[in-house]
């Protein structure tokens, strides 16, 4: 079972993740990939800026995705957060869930978002398109909730 | 033991980061966010609505109650928005 | 809302399929890539056959894709279904879809993998290690009931 | 009308389309299976377990009761395993 869990500020190739997970492989049947990414907010906003703890979060990464192990028969799992200043349409976060059959990618991908979201330390700041520094972006209560599905 | 700030807790603290020698008394987070607190009026805005605040003990979420005996770092910051 | 559906013999690009849903936009947030791959079965296989009834195949994925725009709000989808031979590790099915949000992106995906496996026609034939034709893949109840969580 | 067949339904039918002309009284799919089934062995043998073998009128799936008046394709198929 191949895991592959980085914390960078550089984007990422999703493509090459990919391939990483799933070449010279006969037995993975179903990949699902997550992208998530930036989004200007109907124009509002000029980036994002992303803070995490080092350390913590990659240990916190860490332990979401043995979970995820635990819980699906998963053959393959990547996960690259990125940090720093991102652009309106540049990717953030990749998750890569690979299994015989794609109830596990499925399942495991969605869980996996819902945990990043709502127990990763990050923290997303807003710059506005007048040139301030927004607000910090406040955590959503639909997020806890989607986190709750799994308990 | 080191204290670390994250996001806006660290915005209102106006550090980082810093090393305190806790008196005695001081068993847990929520202890310790009183004691904080005490500390002047950066730290009250920072803390002032303590539910809010998250805490980890050496990397690893920890809720109000739990005991900070041997803890080398604890972090204090606002509910994760990443992802 | 860009949709793109595709039934072809040629194996597709992950990457460029993602990039010409997403480049030059800034109000996607979530991307799921859902890939279904040729599997070996444990090495019994050498190689999957899919038939398809042309025609009726591209007339059942947009009717599925239409069901998907009106349940979610998606800014995106992508859907590639290949006929023909495939090898063990090669892709058969591509799903896209992308939204403002990773819910709806999730969802859309799931739900059109539940409904392009029991509702469109393509049918797949094994060929196995020593050189015959093997069966017909039997469909599966496990992929009926997955697609009734959605009525 | 038109009649097209795929996978282990064409195998066993022994032909991938045919024209017909059907007779009176052939009102829903499930008569056209039942008048097929009358034609020959490969035909009993396709269709011996009706309940699995599915058909589409025109490109769009349809049941046993479905009415085939106008209809210019009817396709006959083994439950769908794609994706």
């Amino acid at each position: 079972m191949t895991v592959s869990i980085r914390i960078q500020a550089e984007a990422f190739d999703v493509a090459a993740e990919t391939a990483a997970l799933t070449e010279g492989r006969a037995d993975i049947g179903a990949v699902v990939a997550f992208t998530g990414l930036c989004r200007d907010e109907g124009g509002r906003l000029t980036a994002l800026e992303l803070e995490h703890y080092p350390g913590m979060a990659e240990a916190e990464i860490a332990h979401i995705a043995a979970q995820a192990q635990d819980r699906w028969p998963l053959l393959g799992l990547t996960i690259i957060h990125r940090f720093g200043k991102v652009l309106p349409g540049d990717p953030i976060v990749l998750v890569l869930a690979a299994s015989s059959h794609r109830r596990a990618a499925f399942e495991a991908a969605d869980f996996l978002m819902d945990y990043l979201k709502t127990r990763a330390p990050f923290w997303k700041r807003e710059h506005l398109k007048d040139g301030t520094a927004g607000e910090w972006v406040e955590a959503k209560d639909l997020d806890d909730e989607a986190a709750q599905r799994w308990l | 033991m080191k204290l670390v700030y994250f996001a806006w807790v660290r915005e209102r603290v106006g550090r980082t980061d810093e090393d305190v020698e806790l008196p005695d008394g001081i068993e847990t987070v929520a202890d310790l966010v009183r004691w904080l607190k005490s500390r002047g009026e950066e730290y009250e805005y920072a803390f002032e609505n303590e539910a809010v605040v998250r805490a980890a003990i050496d990397h690893v979420h920890a809720k109000p109650e739990a005991a900070i005996a041997g803890a080398r770092e604890i972090a204090f910051f606002p509910p994760m928005t990443g992802g």
